[in-house]
């Protein structure tokens, strides 16, 4: 190696192999046809001179071991199994360099595909408009509801009303026991709420459940029991991606 | 901006967004006066409303694309959890309290129901129906509620006008009208510093 | 399905969408043979792909809406933080490595490159270029890293004929053929399983 190619930096190189190649490549070697005591003797000066500036030492003193070791093998007479164990371990080093090689041309063509693409556009989210996403209450029969609580709230503002029994909290309480079992017996969870409104609101959770391809139903006959069968152990139907909407931005800290 | 170009640029901002944008939004970024932005949004509604799949809307005081009722079959057959809102009693009662008293406390949505309505809040936060927009002023500082954009879209309502009146409703003869502002008012409000023009509320940066 | 009605459809479905559709989807969706698909696009992209500010691309095996380079000043005006498009080449490495030698895993990766790459791996998560998928059998089970379908879209990149096989990187040198997978089956398969056709991920209770 000459001198002048001393003013490569260390910390231009992405590792080992990327040194290993890029001083094979400096050398007009084929990567398969590795001269091993020449290479060995430039990577040692070469990272010899710049060990202070070494982050990532540890990896390339390994490297600098792994072909001193091959070097040396390769001395001893062709019969000995170090020398079979050091032209095998030549022929991996070349299989990495050639895998390293391929890897970073194609991050050049990444990277190249990635300039010319940074002005084209897309959402990454469905959209919000949903056309057919729309209400069964008017906001004529809203604005009646609003009138009622008024007036309930004015004339009965310190009644106390029954606990409401919400649908979302049936469907989890459903969801909840199905973590424990596939199946629930739907008059076990009766005879914890025993009303008509909780049996009403139940039958609802039960039915969205199945529509949502949560659950599904079965009765051996006409009025025996109902069991409710967990699909996917009672999880979603649709799994939800992480960060599914998160917008794409990266750069080079 | 020339209006061919104009055209293009509020294309691409319609189909990338997919929600509204405000007119004044439109009209910031492409440094044009509104009058010009409707002009141009009415040449493209010409264009894009028939024959298309999609239209332009004016939505919650913004432009939006939508999709043609008629493809509602296939989009629902792409997103099957798509479809039509059903809204529990309880979560109706709380939207209309918001759509009236908006800006509007927990607590005071409480109050009037007699129930606590936490469960029901959080759930109609997540759709999207009413978002937390500022703090009241007083003991605890409580968030305030109010309307969020997609309703208007949901229940099918292009603005403030569509919304029945205060004075029309049922109960208003027995109203005490302490209410300083008019829904109406409150609405418009909304719209103007809350509504379609917050594209902006999920941005992030990140660095590899 | 007729072809104006499936023109419309199309269209619907890929604004609803933002991101790709693959055409076997499409298919699926409208009842339709896949070549009566691909002929009705290229009818819309011909119709589209001038005079507008979007246009339709054929990106990862799939169609969708992408906005025309052009407009972006105005694009980054609403999403300014689209901007900070930087990409690092350990990034660009760790990409190709999950391109060529998708599934992998962190340890393989880390092999290759000769350096730890964890961190990049989480961002590139995170940024949804890369997912885990499925976990290899063997010692600790670790995960299975795959190219992620926004990647295509962020590199532009249609199919496999428009990056270079395995065996034609790294200068046709001589080759040991032991990848049992060219890149273009990974894509293939890709686009099949995990790829544009996953509209379904983000599950959504629509009922409140």
């Amino acid at each position: 190696m000459n001198g002048k190619n001393y003013i490569v930096r260390l910390d231009a190189f992405e590792g080992p192999l990327d040194l290993l190649l890029w001083l094979i490549q400096n050398n007009n070697m084929d990567i398969y046809d590795i001269e091993i005591s020449k290479i060995t003797a430039q990577y040692l000066t070469f990272i010899g001179a710049r060990t202070a500036e070494l982050d990532a030492a540890a990896d390339f003193l390994s490297m600098a071991t792994l072909l001193m070791r091959i070097k040396s093998s390769l001395m001893l007479p062709k019969e000995s199994p170090e020398y079979q164990e050091a032209v095998e371990q030549q022929r991996d080093l070349s299989e990495k360099l050639m895998e390293w090689k391929k890897i970073k041309e194609s991050r050049g063509i990444l990277l190249e595909k990635h300039q010319s693409r940074k002005n084209f556009f897309r959402r990454d989210e469905p959209a919000a408009v949903e056309i057919d996403k729309k209400s069964t209450l008017s906001v004529f029969e809203l604005a009646d509801i609003f009138a009622n609580l008024i007036r309930t709230h004015d004339k009965n503002f310190d009644t106390i009303t029954g606990p409401e029994i919400y649908l979302e909290d049936v469907k989890a309480d459903i969801l909840e026991r199905f973590k424990s079992a596939d199946e629930i017996k739907i008059s076990g969870m009766l005879q914890a709420f025993p009303s008509k409104l909780y049996l009403a609101v139940l039958i609802l959770a039960i039915l969205d459940l199945a529509h949502d391809g949560i659950a599904s139903l079965r009765q051996e006959k006409p009025f025996a029991e109902i069991y409710l069968t967990s699909i996917n152990g009672g999880k979603q139907a649709l799994p939800r991606e992480e960060n599914y909407a998160q917008e794409v931005t990266y750069g080079n800290s | 901006m020339e209006t061919a170009e104009l055209k293009k640029t509020i294309e691409a901002l319609l189909f990338v967004s997919g929600k509204g944008i405000s007119k004044k939004k439109i009209s910031e970024i492409t440094e044009t006066p509104q009058e010009k932005i409707s002009e141009t949004v009415n040449a493209l509604k010409q264009e894009w409303n028939s024959n298309h799949g999609v239209f332009i809307e004016e939505i919650g005081g913004g432009y939006q694309i939508s999709t043609r009722p008629e493809y509602s079959p296939a989009i629902l057959k792409l997103y099957p959890w798509k479809g039509v809102m059903r809204l529990s009693s309880s979560a109706a009662e709380v939207l209309s309290i918001a759509l009236y008293k908006q800006p509007v406390t927990t607590a005071e949505i409480n109050d009037i129901r007699g129930v606590d309505s936490s469960g029901v809040i959080a759930t109609l936060l997540k759709n999207n129906l009413i978002k937390y927009s500022g703090r009241k002023e007083g003991p605890g500082n409580p968030r305030l509620i109010r309307i969020n954009e997609p309703f208007y879209h949901i229940f099918g309502i292009r603005d403030v006008s569509d919304i029945p009146s205060w004075q029309e409703l049922g109960g208003a003869e027995e109203e005490t009208e302490s209410e300083g502002e008019t829904p109406g008012d409150e609405i418009a409000e909304e719209t103007e510093t809350n509504g379609v023009s917050d594209v902006l509320e999920d941005g992030e940066e990140s660095e590899i």
